[in-house]
């Protein structure tokens, strides 16, 4: 166990990746533990509005009543599993795109690319908010889905590019000498060395995905009987806190996506760090 | 004044231009001309660069789109913002919500009915005369009717639907008739829904496509200008019913209601006509300067329900929805007491004589979750392992829709889920877009849906709605609002016979038809949304408290203080 | 010759996570007027790091942490930046090996070259055209070509290009950082020749630095041997040729081909560089020396000037030319 | 500066082309969404009567079910300049609500974007100068937090602290109520004054992206030859920093400057709702809700087209700024 913790502790390097661990731990912990940490039910609306923070309520409550201490701990919840599930599934597409695109090169990369340059034209959230009114029910699953299939964008273009500065390299000749398939060639011989760098981007993206979300949310189009720290900042907006003078409601939204993010782009840095000190090329 | 939009966006390039030069030098420039009001209570609004002599000004706001200012066609129902047309032009009478009555204005007085009931003929007051000077007409009364006969697509209430108005003629020149094809009691309040349009402009004009961006009207308000943040009305000095005491009318367009609660608790804004963010208004209330008007409405939110659907079709479980759901924090958490108690008869209280007031507080229908839980154990409903009620194998599980984008409104429909689920009433939730919710109404394809019914002015109208000539099956568009596919043969006979009834049988009938629906319980209601106007009353007095106070007859008779 | 350039016990070192790396250390040589003086060594050794050092042009980590230069009679080590500024490229200049970007990708030859003059004599203006016009035609190429962009040279020309650039001030020396490294063999040629040339016609000195020594040997008059970042011989050419002492320098002629003479094996020198963090205690070379004798494991040889040039191994220390003598005796017998 | 033909042409091209799928993916986007607004409209509004739907219907070019001949009546119309009739806002063409929109809209976004991109330069020059200092270290650290913070927090925060508490800017609008009775002037101040705080916002929304790709170039950059031949030629600091090295380490980013624009309207949508700024964000986001497909198509047509033409004057600007484009 112990020899695994030091392997997990040294795969972040640099004081900037272990700093980002430990925010990343701390997020997930309260994401995991969530619900016996939260001192009261999820969406309970049982105490009086506006109360500011208290001993009872470490965050005071909001319009309707909830403790927005707990409110936040649920929203841990959705956002954590927003942020890492459309993560993933955007490295998934970014990844297979750029790497196809880079490699094959041709009328292929030239036909993603193009794709790639329409879609950054448009807006991404407005194309979100279309999809969003397209499947038929909001719940998370589908911010998911429509988050994860619309932000792959840089990505793909971040790696694509790495992957052609890849393909000269002498492995890859020699690869292909030996008779191994062109998918073969990609995905057991490119990726593993372009791993930090997709590393770093899945971080990146990840940070996007969250943001994203808290967009739906506070544009209204997230899933209204789950909490997330976009649905918070959505209804403080709408009810006005502002007007009520109640930062306890308006700041801990923001600043806990601003810290989770920071957390995940700490990581980024630091992988890019150690990978640019023994590649020497910028490749975010 | 040119409607300056191709100039102030020509302006906007070089303003912006200049932003880039001038950005460091803000700080100064800004300062210099905006004394820094701060926050809380302060006078006047911040001194902008002093307008002309001592004009007085009331800064009316309100949420305006972009697309809301495209036309001052009072006969579109799109693309334009319907207060403004209370402002400009006149009807011959206007419905006052707070009281429930009509008021004369451009007739002289009350209407007639001949004996059949079947003509009614109204005595125009012709001292009005058209903000261009030209004085006002019979035909322009004339046109303005017969534009709706003419443009099926502009008669939204009907008007010349059949069994309703024939023929609209002259008597002598001061005099309308309008001639009925059967018995029509409600009429007058349907003419509060037409504004008298002066004929000699819309004539030249397509009244269907017709943007009328110089609007003239015969109103209390005359059009001045409009721009990205305000639409300014200058005053209508010889309004045949006494001048307005204020000199202009500022409405201040913002694209949210929060912005536009900040304004109102700054001062910038001494009113809104109503759409404000409800949990704000205690806040704002606490200031002694701010009043809050409230008073009844036509639009009574409810959780619709499918009768037809499997489930949904014993009264016994839709009594128990009605019952679960708890209205008294409804209102006080989710809208911030700025609605009233509903009707589970339906009918709005803003027909104080015709409403059985005596439903609205009635125990039978009160928040009660073990009378529901009763209801539908009595109707041989069990609760299965997951603790969801189920009967012969079909669970009490249904999908809740409810409108994208409506903060207030989805809170409001977490917490009606919550309920159900406390008295084993399963819930999927699906947030849709506005003219998707009316889709899945009128279609039928839906089983809980959360929404408002709207209604003209007309009692008969507002319970017409649970008539089955309203109706059609699943899967067919309905004609009319009843979405529910509530059929009720008695019911039926009771609105019919009332529709040419005599003032006094109408009651009673009503009374007959509130009592059947509140025990069918076709729709869960939840509150009735009518007026809720914040105003200031710091700088104006002499507000009208029996008029909506911002409504144009009110906002004439404000004076500053 | 009177000396252009004093290098007096010159040590430089780096900060790197694992310690403190001795780069140069105790490097002692000097640089008369006019002459051409060659320092050599594999790569790694330390030459680059003098010479960045001699002309203050060092990265962070790299520092100067001991020794003196004396430039015509001026201690450098001592000078603030700003004067220091004052003699880059009027006293020193300096021409970088890789040819495909030494010269700024987005700025004009004449804008490069003119900028080097006007930033000691903004007065110029006018005339400064000219003296660019001038220098292009010194290294034989064509004026027009001073409105074209780097790209749009070959990489002789752009070499070319910086050598003008170097002489623009008309330098007392100018350092070649292994300038035709990059360059395939006819175009060195040319651009060597054209170097020996220009110091002929100006008279400045070069320290020229490459890790080819036949090159070095046909270009330069004195040359110093670099490993390990010790200066371990100074010889002048026709000494390194026929009679090279220390054994390093042997070893580094035996591994390349003479073109003319017989064809022999090439021996290379075995083993590899030591670790600079931790250098081994006596002699640097010892662990690969053939001729390592007892001193060389445990003593740090001392540099002996004598009049073949400069030389740092105990086997022409005193003791060791005793007992060099007594083996070489039995050697012979 | 001579450009070299072919590559102006085929930059040309490819904007047209870009344009051309646009447009086509404009017309099927809005189809794709369930729910035809006519109807819904005609229920809502003429309860239910079926000859107001169909002549509703007929208006709106709805009644012809056939994809292909919506789509032919929408390119004929797209070429005569007129973007059709809103539905939602019926009668009001969209050519006129976009045209009052797009211009606030483009005007902060673009300006905030170029001096985002300015200051990011400057202090991502200044940080990557001198590694490790202290101003390096704090813009690394605070642009790495503030890269990861929601728009529209930033907007509700500039707005409760500038706006609310200390009364220096307005609390949103794009002018001054009292607009048209100003003289030329006190309009441009009246706007600038009303546009400072958003533009701010999208500032520092956007800032912290530019200084970290920028610190990364010039890192680059710095370590190339000619920075050290730069040194040592003796030239200036403030020459080195901007002539040799800025001006190398902008490349990259440069083209990165107008792809970002659609990133960077897509995060107004939620700022303008904050400042109630009467942008294009605004427009399209109740277009979308209303399922208003010709406001929807001209909004995004609108957007579209801006990015392009941006793009295509990055394009036709890059080669000023770096010869090597210009000439393969």
């Amino acid at each position: 166990m112990k020899k695994m913790l030091k392997a997990c502790w040294n795969a972040f390097p640099g004081v900037k990746g272990k700093l980002g661990l430990v925010i990343l731990l701390f997020f997930t912990v309260i994401a995991l533990f969530g619900t016996w940490v939260a001192p009261y039910p999820k969406n309970f609306i049982g105490f009086d509005s506006w109360l500011p923070p208290s001993v009872s309520h470490w965050l005071g409550t909001d319009s309707y009543g909830q403790d927005v201490l707990s409110q936040m701990i649920y929203g841990t919840r959705t956002s954590f599993w927003v942020g890492i599930l459309a993560g993933l599934i955007t490295t998934v597409i970014g990844v297979t795109v750029g790497i196809v695109a880079g490699f094959k090169g041709g009328w292929i990369e030239e036909s993603l690319m193009r794709i790639v340059d329409l879609f950054l034209i448009i807006p991404t959230l407005a194309l979100m908010i279309i999809l969003a009114s397209f499947l038929p029910s909001m719940g998370t699953m589908s911010t998911i889905l429509i988050i994860g299939s619309l932000s792959w964008l840089y990505m793909g273009r971040s790696i694509r590019s790495q992957t052609m500065s890849e393909r000269q390299s002498g492995y890859v000749e020699a690869a292909r000498m030996v008779g191994m398939k062109d998918w073969e060639i990609m995905f057991k011989e490119i990726l593993p060395n372009i791993t930090p760098v997709i590393l770093a981007n899945l971080v990146l993206v990840t940070t996007q995905a969250v943001l994203a979300e808290a967009g739906l949310s506070f544009l209204g189009l997230g899933d209204p009987t789950n909490v997330s720290w976009g649905t918070i900042l959505a209804l403080a907006n709408a009810n006005n806190a502002v007007l009520f003078h109640a930062w306890w409601w308006i700041l801990p939204p923001g600043l806990a996506i601003a810290f989770f993010c920071f957390g995940f782009i700490l990581i980024g840095n630091g992988i890019l760090e150690k990978y640019r000190a023994n590649r020497g090329n910028a490749a975010l | 004044m040119k409607w300056g939009s191709r100039k102030t966006s020509v302006m906007l390039f070089s303003a912006l231009v200049v932003l880039v030069g001038v950005l460091n030098g803000c700080s100064n420039s800004s300062s210099s001309s905006q004394s820094g009001t701060n926050g809380q209570t302060d006078t006047a609004s911040s001194s902008k660069p002093a307008s002309k002599g001592d004009t007085v000004v009331y800064h009316l706001g309100e949420t305006v789109n972009p697309e809301q200012v495209t036309n001052f066609n009072p006969f579109l129902a799109t693309g334009n913002w319907s207060p403004f047309f209370d402002y400009v032009f006149d009807p011959l009478y206007y419905f006052n919500p707070v009281k429930g009555e009509l008021v004369p204005r451009l007739a002289d007085s009350e209407g007639s009915w001949s004996e059949d009931n079947k003509t009614y003929t109204v005595k125009l007051n012709m001292e009005a005369k058209w903000q261009d000077g030209t004085p006002l007409t019979i035909d322009d009364v004339l046109y303005s009717f017969n534009t709706l006969k003419d443009y099926k697509v502009l008669d939204r209430y009907q008007l010349w639907g059949e069994g309703r108005l024939q023929e609209v003629t002259a008597q002598g020149s001061d005099t309308v008739v309008f001639k009925l094809s059967n018995t029509f009691p409600s009429l007058p309040f349907y003419l509060t829904t037409v504004y008298i349009v002066p004929k000699h402009q819309f004539e030249k004009e397509d009244p269907s496509q017709f943007l009328n961006k110089q609007p003239i009207g015969t109103g209390p308000f005359k059009f001045k200008s409009i721009n990205e943040s305000a639409i300014v009305l200058d005053k209508n000095a010889d309004y045949f019913l006494g001048a307005p005491n204020i000199d202009q009318l500022f409405v201040d367009r913002f694209n949210n209601s929060s912005t536009l609660t900040l304004a109102l608790e700054k001062g910038d804004v001494q009113g809104s006509t109503g759409t404000v963010a409800m949990p704000s208004v205690p806040k704002l209330l606490e200031n002694p300067v701010n009043k809050l008007q409230v008073y009844p409405g036509l639009n009574t939110f409810s959780v619709i329900m499918n009768n037809e659907k499997p489930g949904l079709k014993d009264s016994a479980v839709r009594r128990a929805i009605q019952l679960a759901i708890d209205r008294k924090s409804l209102i006080e958490k989710g809208e911030s007491n700025g609605v009233f108690p509903a009707n589970p008869g339906f009918l709005s209280s803003v027909f104080s004589d015709m409403a059985d007031t005596g439903l609205i507080d009635n125990a039978a229908f009160a928040y009660n979750v073990n009378e529901a839980t009763k209801l539908l154990e009595s109707d041989g409903y069990k609760k299965n392992s997951k603790g969801i009620y189920e009967k012969d194998g079909k669970k009490l599980s249904f999908t809740y829709h409810m409108a994208a984008n409506a903060p207030a409104q989805n809170k409001e429909g977490a917490m009606i889920t919550e309920w159900l689920k406390n008295i084993g009433v399963e819930t999927t939730v699906k947030l849709v877009t506005w003219p998707e919710l009316t889709k899945l109404l009128m279609s039928g394809d839906y089983e809980l849906l959360q929404n408002g019914l709207q209604t003209p002015p007309d009692p008969q109208a507002q319970l017409e709605i649970f008539h089955s000539k309203m109706t059609a099956p699943t899967g067919e568009n309905t004609p009319g609002l009843n979405y529910m596919r509530f059929r009720d043969p008695e019911v039926d006979q009771w609105l019919d016979q009332a529709s040419s009834a005599d003032a006094a049988t109408r009651k009673e009938l009503y009374q007959k038809v509130q009592a059947r629906i509140s025990e069918q319980a076709p729709v869960a209601v939840m509150y009735n949304v009518g007026g809720h106007i914040p105003y200031r009353t710091d700088q104006f007095t002499n507000y009208n408290e029996d008029l909506p106070v911002t409504s144009a007859l009110s906002l004439m008779q404000v004076k500053k203080k | 010759m009177s000396d252009l350039l004093q290098v007096r016990h010159l040590s430089i070192e780096y900060a790197s996570p694992r310690g403190i790396v001795k780069a140069v250390d105790d490097v002692t040589f000097s640089i008369g007027k006019g002459e051409i003086f060659g320092l050599a060594g594999e790569s790694g050794c330390g030459k680059s790091t003098t010479a960045f050092g001699i002309s203050r042009l060092l990265r962070h980590p790299a520092q100067i942490s001991g020794g003196s230069v004396v430039l015509d009679g001026q201690e450098l080590t001592t000078l603030s930046n700003d004067e220091f500024d004052k003699l880059r490229w009027s006293k020193i200049s300096i021409v970088l090996q890789s040819a495909m970007n030494n010269l700024n990708p987005v700025l004009k030859i004449s804008n490069q070259l003119i900028d080097a003059i006007l930033a000691h004599d903004p007065s110029m203006g006018k005339e400064a055209r000219q003296r660019a016009e001038q220098l292009m035609k010194l290294v034989d190429l064509p004026v027009d070509r001073l409105d074209s962009y780097p790209h749009e040279l070959s990489g002789g020309m752009r070499q070319r290009v910086v050598i003008a650039m170097a002489l623009a001030l008309r330098p007392s020396l100018v350092i070649m950082d292994e300038p035709t490294t990059a360059l395939d063999v006819v175009v060195q040629n040319g651009i060597i020749r054209k170097i020996v040339e220009l110091q002929k016609e100006f008279g400045f000195s070069i320290l020229f630095i490459t890790h080819d020594l036949p090159l070095m040997l046909e270009m330069c008059g004195r040359i110093g041997i670099m490993y390990a970042g010790k200066l371990v011989e100074v010889a002048s050419r026709e000494q390194i040729l026929q009679k090279p002492r220390h054994p390093y320098t042997q070893g580094l002629l035996n591994s390349f081909p003479s073109l003319s003479g017989p064809k022999q094996r090439l021996s290379g020198i075995p083993g590899h560089t030591p670790d600079l963090i931790r250098p081994p205690a006596g002699c640097r070379f010892c662990p690969r020396c053939s001729q390592a004798i007892q001193e060389c494991q445990t003593l740090p040889p001392p540099l002996v000037e004598d009049a073949g040039g400069q030389i740092a191994c105990h086997l022409y220390s005193e003791e060791g030319i005793a007992r060099e003598q007594a083996s070489a005796a039995c050697e012979r017998s | 500066m001579r450009y070299n033909s072919v590559y102006l042409v085929k930059r040309i091209g490819i904007a047209l082309v870009t344009l051309y799928v646009a447009v086509t993916l404009n017309f099927l986007l809005p189809r794709l969404m369930k729910g035809d607004p006519a109807s819904a409209l005609a229920s809502e509004k003429a309860l239910g009567s079926q000859e107001v739907a169909n002549a509703l219907k007929a208006q709106f070019g709805l009644d012809n079910p056939s994809l292909w001949y919506q789509y032919a009546k929408y390119i004929k119309q797209l070429l005569h300049g007129n973007l059709g009739v809103s539905y939602a806002n019926f009668p009001s063409p969209v050519a006129d609500v976009m045209l009052k929109a797009l211009p606030w809209t483009l005007g902060t976004v673009l300006t905030a974007t170029l001096l985002s991109y300015l200051i990011g330069w400057l202090i991502g020059i200044r940080g990557a100068w001198k590694p490790g200092s202290l101003f390096d270290n704090s813009t690394l650290f605070s642009s790495f937090f503030l890269s990861s913070v929601p728009f529209f927090w930033i907007a509700i925060i500039f707005i409760m602290i500038f706006s609310f508490y200390l009364g220096w800017f307005p609390l949103g609008q794009a002018v001054d109520p009292a607009y048209d009775s100003f003289a030329w002037f006190d309009k441009a101040k009246s706007v600038l004054y009303h546009a400072f705080l958003p533009v701010f916002t999208l500032i520092i929304a956007t800032l912290a992206g530019h200084i970290l790709v920028l610190r990364n170039n010039l890192m680059r950059v710095l370590s190339e030859d000619y920075m050290l031949l730069a040194k040592a030629k003796g030239l200036r600091a403030s020459r080195r920093k901007y002539m040799y090295g800025a001006r190398n380490a902008l490349l990259p980013s440069f083209t990165g400057l107008m792809t970002s624009l659609g990133h960077v309207i897509g995060g107004a949508i939620t700022t303008e709702i904050v400042f109630s700024y009467p942008g294009v964000g605004m427009v399209t986001f109740n277009a979308i809700l209303n399922h208003d497909f010709p406001l929807i198509q001209g909004s995004f047509l609108c957007i579209a087209i801006s990015v392009i033409v941006c793009n295509l004057i990055a394009d036709l600007v890059y080669p000023l700024i770096d010869p090597r484009v210009a000439l393969n």
